[in-house]
């Protein structure tokens, strides 16, 4: 087995919702589970209809919050294999976003992982998204005023 | 010779500012996180607002790890401190 | 759209890990989110490696709860579309025996509808796994002695 | 004609019971489930222990609709009735 169990990209084109890594986790000995989630950017938004986002991003801290996510996940659930890609600039409306994969032996520990990976990174990832609105850009608000506890 | 730290703006933050990226020479008075974001807020009242140290809405990152923003953290040679708004990723 | 939101299929040979509707579903005026789970035969059991498991099902009731499955999550969390495909017969070692997939337009209910589904499907769908070990078959037990309380 | 009903039997009780399906006749003394799981344990012991009243890891399907096990359900002619032991797919 050379696949590496965890890994993390920032992509900047179209990115599948079907993460490769998964057919070679199922052949991992411990492996019963795997759970895939996608994030993408929705057509219909509170202003109207989006036509795009532009997503800004940290080079460098991106990667490394990426993969301290994994590691956070693989310290509190018996998750064996993980994968978290992102893309960055312009994102045309039902384009993935996100994709997070993870493997684990039993199904609520990859459902809890990978919920817990994208809560996790909606408020610690440094990505910003920008909103193409009727030919107009906006920065998307964070979804509250609270600042996440950072992690110690 | 004085050090020297890499400041970084972000999103929202660097378009307001009209700034992505500047190297700041630590004063004497200026060796905390802390310290950093009251001299910048002397800049006026935009820096004030967003990264000063009354502004409740900015994420800080040292090093590219983020900080507790109520931390008052010593800064060295070659650090590298970003501010930014509350992240949207995902 | 003319993909159709509700599937359920039994299917008798390999079953991919990657469901071909979500990408799809990820084109939806209010889609936000996808899940995939996967589960799959386990190479390493208590009792041994295991070589591959048998499932029997109930014909005609298998795809009758399957599909009540999808009704269930549907009326309790907003998913929008949802499919789960669950092999029958001999399925070798690390190949996939259920793969569920939902839409929905919040990551939160995405992953609670799929992780409902597969608890769900567990206590109630009418299959039963025997697993193949040292050229052995024999039936796998339940996970606890507690009988699931049928639907209403 | 009396009612006849269809009776099914899967995975462990298929096997030890030696058998799949089964047409019954319904008698006027077996006009619900219960009735029913009672006159099947009189076959013997092995059909006691696994679909009879007293038996614990049994589950039961009216129509191919899972029955509360300690229901008393009425059968009527066409049924189909299936017993089988607690599922274990996925």
């Amino acid at each position: 087995m050379t696949q590496e169990p965890w890994r993390v990209e920032i992509a900047d084109k179209t990115l599948s919702p079907y993460c490769p890594a998964v057919e070679a986790w199922q052949a991992l000995a411990g492996v019963g589970a795997t759970v895939t989630f996608t994030g993408q950017v929705r057509r219909a938004s509170a202003l109207g209809d989006v036509d795009a986002i532009d997503l800004e991003h940290y080079p460098g801290m991106s990667e490394r919050v990426l993969r301290q996510l994994l590691r956070d996940a693989e310290s509190r659930w018996h998750i064996v294999a993980g994968e978290i890609v992102h893309r960055i600039g312009y994102v045309p409306a039902g384009e993935t976003i996100v994709r997070v994969s993870v493997a684990s032996a039993h199904r609520r520990e990859a459902f809890d992982a990978a919920a817990y990976v994208m809560d996790a990174l909606k408020t610690s990832a440094p990505f910003w998204k920008r909103e193409w609105l009727n030919g107009q850009a906006h920065w998307v608000d964070a979804p509250n005023a609270h600042l996440p506890k950072p992690r110690a | 010779m004085a050090p020297r730290i890499t400041v970084r703006y972000f999103a929202r933050f660097r378009e307001k500012l009209g700034l992505s990226e500047e190297v700041i020479e630590l004063r004497p008075d200026m060796q905390t996180v802390n310290t950093l974001r009251a001299d910048l807020a002397l800049r006026g009242d935009t820096w004030a607002a967003l990264v000063g140290p009354e502004a409740s809405a900015v994420m800080v990152a040292l090093n590219q790890n983020l900080l507790n923003v109520s931390g008052e953290v010593e800064l060295n040679d070659h650090d590298e401190v970003a501010f930014f708004p509350p992240v949207t990723g995902g």
